[in-house]
């Protein structure tokens, strides 16, 4: 099965990347958009059906390797 | 003549392209800041390295809608000589006037390193002096630096004769999966011109290697060709 | 607790501070504090800030010659390098935040260290970065290792300025305390320096970069505690650097720095506005009014507490000749930068702090700042001293000479550091002459003759056997580096890291360390004129090795004498130098498991002979390379200046012992090569025993010594060489 | 109202970082992850809360600036 992990920065951390792009989208115009902050998005193919079992393992990939809990957060859509 | 040196938010080889001009090869040039609109007065201009925006979009992707960047691609119509140098290049192909895109290094790390290269083109704004098969040494310093097209338009390139380096041993031999192709660049490609030939792309960089006590010469054979380019 | 309630005892204790400075701070103030100005406090009387345990020791170095212009005091020390220019040096440590997440706190200990010089009004043109690891086969030191270096590379790279050199050690002793040292230089000219002085009654105060969120609170308060068991809960801290908006910030700066608006800036370092405001209005004794509501924030709900203590990144405070403000903000506009006026320049010899019209803060400055606590802190001999110091050397006995080189050569202390200097940009801005691979870095000055040669020196195995005279050699292998370019000290910065000063044993490493930097320092005449302590690098009760990092700044009068490392076919290779040279305390030693034994005699007379033989033999122009023999023995010296010249070498070794000479380890020796003529003489008039080891021969490296052999390619030998750390760094 | 917008790499294009992590989640012993591969996620906020014209709006950010469409393909979460 497929599935999609976010990991993102905790909202109180610096996000250089995201105030950036924010600034540009806003020279170039798009002043609807208000915020933006960039994350990370990994697509996982995974050689299981169980749904449960998925999430676990994603979360177990997420806390070893692909989250830095330290500024990040994640999440796990199935 | 005179060339203009394109100062973006985060160059950082805008000096050091200036130097080699203007005290090493003798070509009159001046820094220009990238809100500037007009490029009247110049006829060249060079995009110099460094990380345009911090890089933090993609490698020159936040700097291609920069005012100047009108003029540039005037530049490129009128057949004016454009040189990309490593953030300029990734510059010239997010703005669409040079094919392709500089994706990641192959190894996820910034290199910074001699590489050798293959002449593959007798361009004779930017190439008088060097000839096919020619191998010169020039450092690179790039993290996104990894070339990458589709397989049309690098059919395109070869058959155009648009390949103008790229990346070999130091006896000119390509090897595509290799150390001598350290970035993992498709086809080994260093650098890449327009179809006109008035535009340069390229990731090493030809300003630090213009004097003997840097460590070569290598990089003199660009700027001397570009300034004979001008005064004929 | 709210920010302009009453602070207790007990607040006082969880910030940090103890009972005694608790009631040092009810005795200046004659009132007690509300919990910003208690915040202010602790973070100014913290050891980071205050120095409180190492300022009695620090008064002992040396801080003048002719060539020093500033000395110890700024954010930057400065020397002269001829009438017109100056460089701005110092070198810091981010030693706990880079633990905590090795990517962003190596790269914002980077950022940190670039605005201490640009903030001057030099231009940063060469970083340095001295690390110290614990055994990489540690869980997570691989990650710790990338991270940092990763970091490094991020904002050196984007910001625009080369590192061009540094040191990177591996010992247990690092294991729990991971050390990162960044060491930065920029030039100036002598007429367009700023200090981080507030005067000029009436003069606006301006706050620039960044906006202020609640990253690092209390950032140097940690840095001034051991790490213990919950550090979970200072992960927060953790701050992410921008070297974009670094970037900007430092055109911008140095683009008004042009002009006559400035008075004084400082940047927001660690204590963030609290630390900059207070310095700066102490050292122009002057006041300071600040309007806290006007800062710049990035979060919401912000209060005076956090927006004093923040350590957001990327900041400045500047203070503006009155009538100046629309030109200052002019430049910022066209960087796209934003600059606040949030406060001015009074004559009280207070900051006042206003928050929603409240006055929130209502210090002295004084009692604050000169009247920090300062500490002689207990000292006690540690009593691994006299049992460690042992006078009989170590034999250790080789069996398969070519396998066990083999092995030391991959030990990753003696492995090449190209896998870490290739992802840091070292030849931007165009005027590095000597790249990472030599003893010291060298960088010219466009349109000068001279050069500036850099290095960053420390052997913290002798430091850990003896404080004192480990220290000196710290100091005198600095110096041998820098002859070995051909280059003469000017300057010294240094970076002290040692473990938990309240333990009387590291207290005392601490004061014998000082004794030995200052001696050796004042031998050479070398002045001190920056430098940074961190303590408490100590975990769960251990510290680390005492690790006096040493940052020297070197001249070369002539840039074009300098080595090549193209030697003739079939010149000679050379030993230059003598004196005790010992197994026990070398690295070799442990990398047998050994730790023990008395370091090798100090001589600074013998290193005093060898530095001007060096210097002399480039000024001359005898030498095509000098190598100088240091960590890892002669051994290692012949094998790097292989690597460097790639040209064959073909040496034949009888010496008595074997392993001794080979692997031991002393002071006061180099490797030269070249003109053997030239170098014969020299030697003679120079005194400095001379001993042929071989010569520039084949494509090989080829060495005999008694029975034992070996021989190998440039290319097998790179393979080795790269082996030990690059498997860690793929 | 608040929308994401997912970028990420066309297939044929190769994924350095996706191949990397993918191995060091195997080494990891990640066995049952059997494929992946890193996109940017970008977190917008916008000032409106007409579906349709936040849609239009990302499009329009997507095209111009947040995705380069010779190597990466987007798309857009309402
Ligand atoms: N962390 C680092 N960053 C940059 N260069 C480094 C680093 N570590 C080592 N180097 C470079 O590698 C070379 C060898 O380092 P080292 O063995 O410490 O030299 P030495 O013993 O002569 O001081 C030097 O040129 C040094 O500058
Ligand atoms: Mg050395």
């Amino acid at each position: 099965m497929k599935a999609k992990l976010e990991v993102f920065l905790k909202e109180t951390v610096l996000d250089p990347q995201g105030k950036a792009i924010k600034e540009a989208l806003e020279k170039l115009g798009f002043d609807k958009i208000v915020d933006l902050r960039v994350g990370k998005i990994f697509y996982v193919e995974l050689d299981l059906e169980d749904r449960e079992k998925a999430k676990e393992i994603l979360e177990e990939a997420a806390e070893k390797l692909l989250c830095n809990k330290i500024i990040e957060s994640y999440k796990i859509i199935l | 003549m005179k060339v203009a040196v394109i100062v973006f938010p985060g160059s950082n080889c805008d000096f050091d392209v200036y130097y080699a001009l203007k005290e090493v090869s003798g070509i009159p040039a001046e820094l220009v800041w990238h809100k500037e609109k007009s490029l009247k007065g110049f006829n060249g201009a060079v995009l110099p390295g460094g990380f345009s925006y911090g890089d933090y979009l993609r490698a020159g992707a936040i700097a291609k809608f920069s005012p100047v960047m009108e003029e540039v691609k005037k530049f490129a119509l009128e057949g004016k000589p454009v040189l990309g140098i490593c953030n300029g290049f990734q510059i010239l192909t997010e703005a669409g006037i040079l094919p392709g895109a500089l994706l990641r290094n192959k190894n996820l790390k910034f290199l910074c390193q001699d590489v050798y290269l293959r002449v593959e083109n007798k361009n004779p704004i930017f190439m008088k002096y060097l000839k096919e098969g020619d191998v010169i040494k020039l450092p690179i310093a790039h993290m996104d630096g990894n070339y990458f097209c589709d397989e049309e338009t690098l059919k395109d390139l070869i058959e155009k004769g648009q390949i103008a380096f790229r990346y070999s041993s130091p006896d000119g031999e390509i090897k595509e999966n290799s150390k001598f192709n350290p970035n993992g660049s498709l086809y080994s490609i260093a650098g890449v011109l327009n179809r006109e030939g008035n535009v340069l792309g390229m990731m090493p960089h030809p300003e630090r290697y213009v004097e003997k006590l840097l460590g070569s010469k290598d990089g003199l054979y660009i700027f001397k060709s570009l300034k004979k380019f001008f005064t004929g | 607790m709210k920010y302009n309630e009453p602070a207790s005892l007990k607040d006082a204790l969880s910030l940090g501070l103890t009972k005694a400075e608790w009631k040092k701070i009810l005795k200046f103030l004659k009132r007690i504090p509300n919990f910003t100005e208690l915040g202010i406090f602790s973070a100014l009387w913290s050891e980071h800030c205050s120095y409180k345990s190492s300022k009695i020791y620090l008064k002992k170095f040396p801080t003048k010659s002719r060539r020093v212009l500033q000395g110890p005091g700024e954010n930057a020390g400065i020397i002269k390098l001829d009438e017109e220019l100056c460089v701005v040096f110092k070198m810091e440590s981010h030693n706990h935040p880079s633990y905590i997440e090795p990517f962003q706190g190596a790269a914002t200990g980077v950022g940190g260290i670039l605005r201490d010089i640009f903030t001057m009004g030099a231009r940063p043109i060469a970083n340095m970065d001295s690390l110290f690891f614990g055994d990489l086969k540690e869980q997570n030191m691989a990650y710790l290792l990338n991270g940092v270096v990763g970091g490094i590379a991020f904002y050196g790279n984007c910001i625009g300025v080369p590192t061009v050199g540094g040191q990177t050690l591996f010992y247990n002793s690092y294991n729990n305390n991971i050390l990162v040292n960044v060491f930065c230089l920029g030039i100036a000219k002598q007429n367009e320096i700023f200090y981080g002085k507030a005067k000029g009654k009436g003069n606006p105060l301006f706050y620039v970069g960044s906006k202020t969120g609640r990253d690092g609170i209390h950032g140097a308060t940690m840095a001034s505690e051991a790490f213990e068991e919950d550090l979970k809960e200072k992960k927060p801290n953790v701050q992410i650097g921008d070297p974009f908006t670094e970037k900007l910030l430092l055109e911008a700066l140095l683009e008004i720095m042009k002009g006559d608006s400035i008075e004084g800036i400082q940047d927001m370092g660690a204590a963030g506005l609290t630390s900059s405001s207070f310095e700066m209005a102490d050292r122009g004794g002057s006041g300071l009014v600040l309007y806290l509501d006007r800062v710049p924030l990035r979060e919401k709900g912000m209060d005076p507490y956090e927006i004093m203590l923040s350590e957001s990144q990327e900041r400045m405070l500047m203070v503006v000749k009155k009538g100046k403000e629309k030109e200052v903000l002019e430049v910022f506009k066209k960087w796209d930068l934003d600059a606040v006026e949030i406060g001015y320049v009074t004559d009280t010899g207070k900051v006042e702090g206003y928050f929603k019209g409240e006055k929130v803060i209502d210090l002295d400055i004084k009692p604050l700042v000169s009247g920090a606590p300062k500490y002689r802190r207990p000292v006690k001999k540690p009593s691994y001293f006299e049992e460690l110091n042992r006078e009989e050397d170590l034999k250790i006995e080789i069996k398969n000479f070519e396998e066990e080189l083999v092995d030391f050569l991959k030990n990753p202390n003696n492995s090449s550091k190209k896998s870490i200097y290739r992802q840091y940009d070292h030849q931007v801005q165009t005027n590095t002459v000597l790249l990472p691979s030599f003893d010291s870095a060298l960088l010219r000055v466009k349109g000068k003759k001279y050069g500036i040669a850099i290095t960053s020196d420390v052997n913290p195995l002798w430091c850990y056997l003896n404080p004192k005279e480990g220290s000196s050699f710290a100091v005198a292998e600095a110096v041998r580096n820098l002859a070995s370019i051909g280059a003469k000290p000017i300057g010294v910065t240094d970076c002290l890291n040692f473990g938990n000063p309240e333990n009387p044993e590291v207290m005392w490493q601490f004061k014998e360390s000082i004794e030995g930097l200052t001696h050796a320092l004042k031998y050479f005449k070398i002045p001190v004129v920056s430098g940074n302590v961190s303590f408490y690098n100590e975990t769960k009760g251990k510290s680390i090795w005492p690790t006096p990092t040493i940052g020297m700044v070197g001249f070369v009068s002539n840039i074009k004498k300098i080595p090549d490392f193209k030697p003739e076919e079939g010149s000679s290779i050379f030993l230059a130098g003598d004196g005790e040279i010992r197994l026990s305390s070398s690295s070799f030693s442990v990398h047998k498991g050994y730790l023990l034994g008395r370091i090798p005699e100090l001589d600074l007379e013998r290193e005093r002979k060898l530095q001007n033989f060096l210097i002399k033999g480039f000024g001359k122009g005898f030498f095509s390379g000098a190598h100088d023999i240091s960590e890892g023995g002669l051994i290692i010296s012949l094998i790097e200046i292989f690597m460097l010249s790639k040209k064959g070498m073909e040496m034949e070794i009888s010496s008595g012992e074997n392993t001794l000479f080979l692997f031991g380890e002393g002071g006061g020796r180099a490797v030269v090569f070249g003109d053997d003529r030239g170098i014969l003489n020299l030697s003679k008039e120079f005194d400095i025993p001379i001993q042929k080891l071989g010569s520039f021969k084949g494509r090989d490296f080829y060495l005999r010594a008694g029975g034992w052999k070996f021989k190998a390619s440039f290319e097998e030998i790179e393979d080795i060489m790269e082996e030990g750390l690059s498997k860690y760094m793929e």
